[in-house]
């Protein structure tokens, strides 16, 4: 946990090495392996996957991003960070060797205690798969404690795709995997579509299954609506929300949707809850 | 606690004794009232109704450094607010008081917030009793009063000549000693008590708050709500000299090679408050924007932290140049029909 | 006089055109000298229109206020006409705002409301002092009278009306499709002797009362909300990249932000006064302004919100301009 | 004052008029006050008076601006623009109290090396006279 007297206080961590998941460019998506200088935060440190953090740069300022790594993967934190506005820009111009701040963990997890014995399906889009790959690596290292892991993800493009080498693991793996793209392209086997349309196409079964999913807002509108076409029940659909926040921990006021805020109640949020808020999709 | 009273031509050498605290009184610039720290005790007042500005400033101030930084370096100097020297708020209103009790449950919650928590746990609150209150003033609506004690140290009764001072904690009575005033006996009591009675007959304007945190989500999409929005002007002042309002931004400045990161004030009125990087806001218009307004104070914050974020003082009517009055909204909202019950 | 009856039912057979999505007027107040402005979209609504010496407020700023949310796909966005009630200053705006092609002109329909003066807040709160109930005021002959809390009050109109009133030259709108009620005639003249009284400031003097109104600004931005002209969708105060203004308050970014507002005026302020009216902690913005007004006229003469067909006074340039102290 | 001040102007040359005079002025090796930082811009049109402002919060004790004579601009007009916009921007300073010093603006071609001098000699010592600009300076970072 963060500096308890004062939650304002951000650690400092080196970037131990930084890649770009897709072509540089407007809108690319660079990730971050980092690591606290100074070694004790270990000790203390905590988080769990759909966890949340403010990265950011002193003098620059700082933004909420999901914690991308699994708990499991230990020794480092990674960041999938999309460039978009002053403070990405700003952390996309930092290479392994810099530093960078971190105030976290912040927000709430996904209830993976309360999952174990169920299959997962992981349903992603775009940069929406950085939440979602805490959850899959997770699962993974703890193969025994759950049933079936199935990921579905998708993108505009093949270049677009995030984390595309590790999808290669999972298959290798024997983990289900079913990638899409949004617009026909040369040598691509596999789906083409929209994730939603993907999503049916696979149809999972529901039964014992909790179906996680993230991606733009209309994503999550439309698979959510795809899963209770197949059987699936509010309380088996999970996301994680995104609003604007500047202080992570409940006390800027930006991020309620409703009477939750999304920084300190959610990210992860049950579709249960959400169907309750209508605020939540606005 | 204690009773005591002093000569208001005394004021002064009161004020002028706590030798040991910061002092906070309203203070005026031009025609507007602040509190600000008292240099010279000889221009403390008691006669004023309410400052233009809550002095929830004194402990969420407009801007206020996080902490400080070299630019290019990675060390962190924290600039929390010195506990240990001890401030006094001289002739705050009970209203005012009664907000710190509200927003301290938000910046207790979860993670204590070391800036607020640090400034009002070295504050004594003496409050000021309102003899005269303002026309929009609604407090006895919202469980305070003229006379309410909620969050304060002490309470003094101006009286017209005497002063009557009602010490309420340790600390409130702590600094009535450092003021050295005299023991006040039944009259003074007994006068404080008819001016409370007089002034709450003086408070016209009344809520029965019965039902609304609960019926405002329901209204969630009703066009009522225009009827307010489409004149709101998105401005900040409603939100800004609210003293339950305790929103903020946050920024990094820098200039040359110092740095700070600063929390100022913001306000749910803003377009650009809940805006996100990718252009979409989840509050576009002033409508979502003026529903989020009322909506938090009076359903989200009591949902959450079981009290209403308002306490009536009325600013937010007083100075709305556009006429959109929280109390007009609120009884409309009763009358509103809620969505479910149209489509039934 | 304006005859409400006759504003209401002007009020009505617009609101009944099908080309007309909404009118902006004003209602009574919910308490005090001030009326509250509307935005009614039904005739059924219209009774609720006044005029008298309580509605100061500007409804063109309502105009460009109004957002204008992406349509969604697949409908049509909504072109019907904004009808629009305004006294002479107001007027003054809505031909600034044709001007700078902020709408067209067959967007609007104007309803010209000629008037002989509002009430300041201000004003009467010192002379009569404040109430929770609603306040009437009549105008008769040079004075205005008050019915407050059910007791009639009577006072100068000379002391009671709003600056902006006292040196009024267009009482009657500049523009209209329709006036609600007869012209008036004009009483003020403005010579700008409050500049040339400032003026005589010296700086260090100048600056002195500039730093104590800049450092009370909390920033809330009402004054730029409220200004008729102020419209832009983004504005440069708040603009984060690049960053003119920090959002922090202490006199230097409050100076900036003061100064960027008044420069952002300059040959386009219209003079309603909204700005000095709203603002919560009474900085006389208008002091900032009419300096501007005075010298837009004096070096270009030139007038903003006068003539429809007139260019914005930056956008173009006459090769005589002067240039006195350039070297 | 002290007679130690030493003024710092922020000036905004022009890309084909100004700067080339002052390039001129250091080609002809005609020594101008080392006081004064400049800022190259494609035409005094380009200026928005904003950065008049935000150089004073910055710690400029003067601005200058400089550009083609009127009727010389590269862009045709855009000197014209900026005269107007000039002209505006120093009367409201003037009003917050700004001593009119430390507002230059000046017209020097790019065969003006000796007058570009003089700009600047005059614009520092009106700086130099003025004093330090305290009043837009920002003041918070202090520390």
């Amino acid at each position: 946990m963060m500096d308890e007297s004062n939650p304002y206080l951000p650690y400092i961590v080196n970037i131990e090495d930084a890649w770009y998941e897709t072509p540089i460019g407007d809108r690319a998506v660079k990730t971050f392996k980092v690591n606290f200088t100074d070694d004790k935060v270990w000790d203390t440190w905590s988080h769990k996957p759909g966890n949340c953090a403010m990265v950011g740069r002193l003098g620059i300022g700082e933004s909420m991003f999901c914690i991308s790594s699994s708990p499991t993967e230990e020794g480092y934190l990674r960041f999938s960070i999309m460039q978009a506005g002053k403070v990405t820009s700003a952390l996309h111009d930092l290479e392994a060797g810099d530093t960078l701040t971190v105030r976290g963990p912040l927000g709430n997890s996904f209830p993976m205690e309360e999952w174990e014995g169920k299959n997962i399906v992981s349903i992603g889009g775009g940069i929406g798969q950085a939440p979602l790959r805490p959850v899959i690596n997770y699962v993974r290292a703890n193969k025994d404690k759950y049933g079936k892991l199935s990921v579905l993800y998708g993108a505009r493009t093949s270049d677009l795709h995030c984390f595309k080498s590790e999808f290669q693991e999972y298959q290798e793996e024997g983990t289900e995997c079913h990638l899409a793209i949004d617009i026909e392209e040369e040598g691509w086997k596999n789906f083409v579509g929209f994730v939603p349309d993907l999503l049916l196409d696979v149809a999972p079964s529901p039964e014992n299954t909790i179906a996680v999913t993230c991606g733009p807002p209309i994503l999550i509108k439309f698979v959510t609506q795809g899963l209770e076409k197949l059987g699936f029940t509010a309380d088996q659909i999970y996301t994680t929300l995104e609003e604007r926040m500047k202080c992570g921990i409940g006390k800027c006021g930006r991020c309620n949707v409703g009477s939750l805020y999304v920084c300190k109640d959610g990210p992860v949020f049950s579709y249960a809850t959400l169907k309750e808020i209508p605020e939540a999709f606005a | 606690m204690g009773d005591y009273k002093f000569a208001k031509d005394k004021l002064a050498e009161v004020v002028g004794a706590l030798k040991d605290y910061e002092v906070f009184a309203p203070t005026a610039v031009g025609d507007v009232l602040r509190f600000k720290q008292v240099e010279d005790a000889s221009g403390v007042s008691l006669d004023y109704k309410n400052t233009n500005v809550p002095p929830k400033e004194l402990m969420f101030p407009e801007t206020e450094t996080l902490f400080k930084f070299r630019v290019g370096q990675t060390e962190i100097e924290p600039a929390v607010p010195d506990e240990s020297s001890k401030r006094l708020v001289f002739g705050i209103r009970p209203c005012d008081a009664m907000a710190y009790t509200i927003v301290e449950k938000l910046y207790s919650w979860d993670y204590p917030d070391p800036y607020f928590e640090g400034r009002r746990s070295s504050s004594v609150l003496f409050g000021l009793a309102c003899s005269e209150p303002v026309p929009n003033c609604f407090c006895t609506s919202m469980g305070g009063g003229p006379g309410s004690e909620q969050g304060l140290d002490a309470l003094m009764f101006d009286l017209g000549e005497t002063v009557y001072v009602k010490t309420l904690t340790d600390a409130g009575e702590e600094a009535a000693k450092a003021m050295g005033l005299e023991a006040a006996g039944d009259a003074e009591k007994k006068a404080a008590a008819a001016q409370e009675k007089e002034a709450q007959g003086k408070i016209k304007r009344t809520l029965d708050t019965e039902g609304i945190p609960e019926k405002l989500p329901s209204l969630y999409d009703h066009p009522f709500w225009e009827e307010f929005s489409d004149r709101c002007l998105s401005c900040g002042i409603c939100t800004f000299l609210c003293p339950t309002c305790h929103c903020f931004d946050i920024q990094d400045e820098t200039e040359v090679f110092n740095g700070r990161r600063a929390r100022m004030w913001d306000t749910c009125m803003f377009p650009e408050y809940s805006l996100h990087t990718s252009g979409h806001n989840p509050r576009p218009t002033r409508k979502e924007r003026t529903r989020n307004r009322i909506s938090h104070k009076y359903s989200y914050f009591p949902e959450k932290f079981d009290v209403i974020a308002c306490v009536g003082c009325g600013r937010c009517i007083n100075y709305c140049p556009v006429n959109i009055d929280i109390l007009d909204i609120l009884e409309k909202s009763k009358k509103a029909e809620a969505k479910e019950a149209k489509t039934a | 006089m304006v005859d409400e009856k006759k504003l209401r039912e002007k009020a009505k057979e617009v609101l009944a055109r099908d080309d007309v999505r909404r009118l902006i007027g004003w209602k009574r107040g919910t308490y005090g000298y001030e009326s509250a402005p509307v935005v009614i979209k039904d005739a059924s609504e219209a009774e609720e229109l006044i005029f008298d010496p309580t509605c100061v407020q500007n409804p063109a700023s309502f105009i460009t206020l109004e957002e204008k949310p992406p349509v969604p796909r697949g409908q049509e966005p909504d072109t019907r006409k904004v009808a629009v009630m305004v006294k002479g200053c107001d007027s003054r705006a809505v031909v600034q705002q044709l001007v700078e092609k902020a709408y067209p002109r067959d967007g609007v329909i104007v309803l010209g409301v000629p008037c002989t003066g509002v009430v300041d807040r201000r004003k009467a709160q010192k002379m009569f002092g404040d109430t929770s109930e609603p306040v009437l005021i009549k105008e008769e002959g040079d004075k205005f009278v008050f019915t407050i809390d059910g007791e009639t009050k009577e006072g100068p109109r000379a002391e009671l009306l709003a600056d902006k009133c006292v040196r009024c030259r267009f009482p009657n709108p500049l523009v209209y499709d329709e006036l609600v009620a007869d012209e008036v005639a004009v009483w003020g003249a403005d010579e700008f002797t409050d500049v040339d009284e400032f003026e005589k400031k010296s700086p260090e003097e100048k600056w002195k009362f500039w730093e104590e109104q800049f450092s009370k600004c909390i920033r809330c931005y009402s004054c730029r909300n409220v200004c008729p002209m102020c419209y832009c969708l983004e504005c440069v105060v708040t603009k984060q990249r690049p960053q003119w203004t920090r959002r922090s308050t202490d006199v230097s970014e409050n100076t900036a932000y003061h100064i960027q507002r008044a420069w952002h005026l300059s040959g386009r302020c219209i003079e309603c006064g909204e700005c000095e009216r709203v603002c919560p902690v009474d900085i006389p913005i208008m002091t900032l302004n009419r300096k501007m007004t005075r010298d837009v006229k004096e070096m270009f003469s030139f007038e903003p919100g006068i003539d429809v067909e007139a260019e914005p006074l930056l956008s173009c340039y006459n090769p005589q301009d002067p240039e006195e102290y350039i070297m | 004052m002290s007679e130690e001040f030493e003024p710092n102007i922020v000036a905004f040359l022009c890309n084909w008029c100004s700067y080339a005079g002052a390039d001129l002025a250091g080609t002809s090796r005609m020594h101008y006050l080392p006081n004064i930082k400049i800022i190259r811009v494609m035409c005094s049109g380009r200026v928005n008076p904003l950065f008049l402002v935000n150089a004073l919060q910055q710690g400029a004790d003067g601005v200058l601006i400089s550009g083609c004579h009127p009727g010389d601009c590269h862009y045709l007009e855009g000197n014209f623009y900026a005269r107007r916009r000039f002209m505006l921007m120093r009367k409201l300073l003037e009003h917050v109290g700004v001593d009119p010093g430390r507002v230059n603006m000046s017209w020097v071609s790019a065969s003006e090396g000796a007058k570009f001098k003089e700009v600047i000699d005059e614009t520092v010592a009106k700086a130099k006279e003025a004093g330090p600009m305290e009043q837009f300076r920002r003041r918070q970072l202090n520390w």
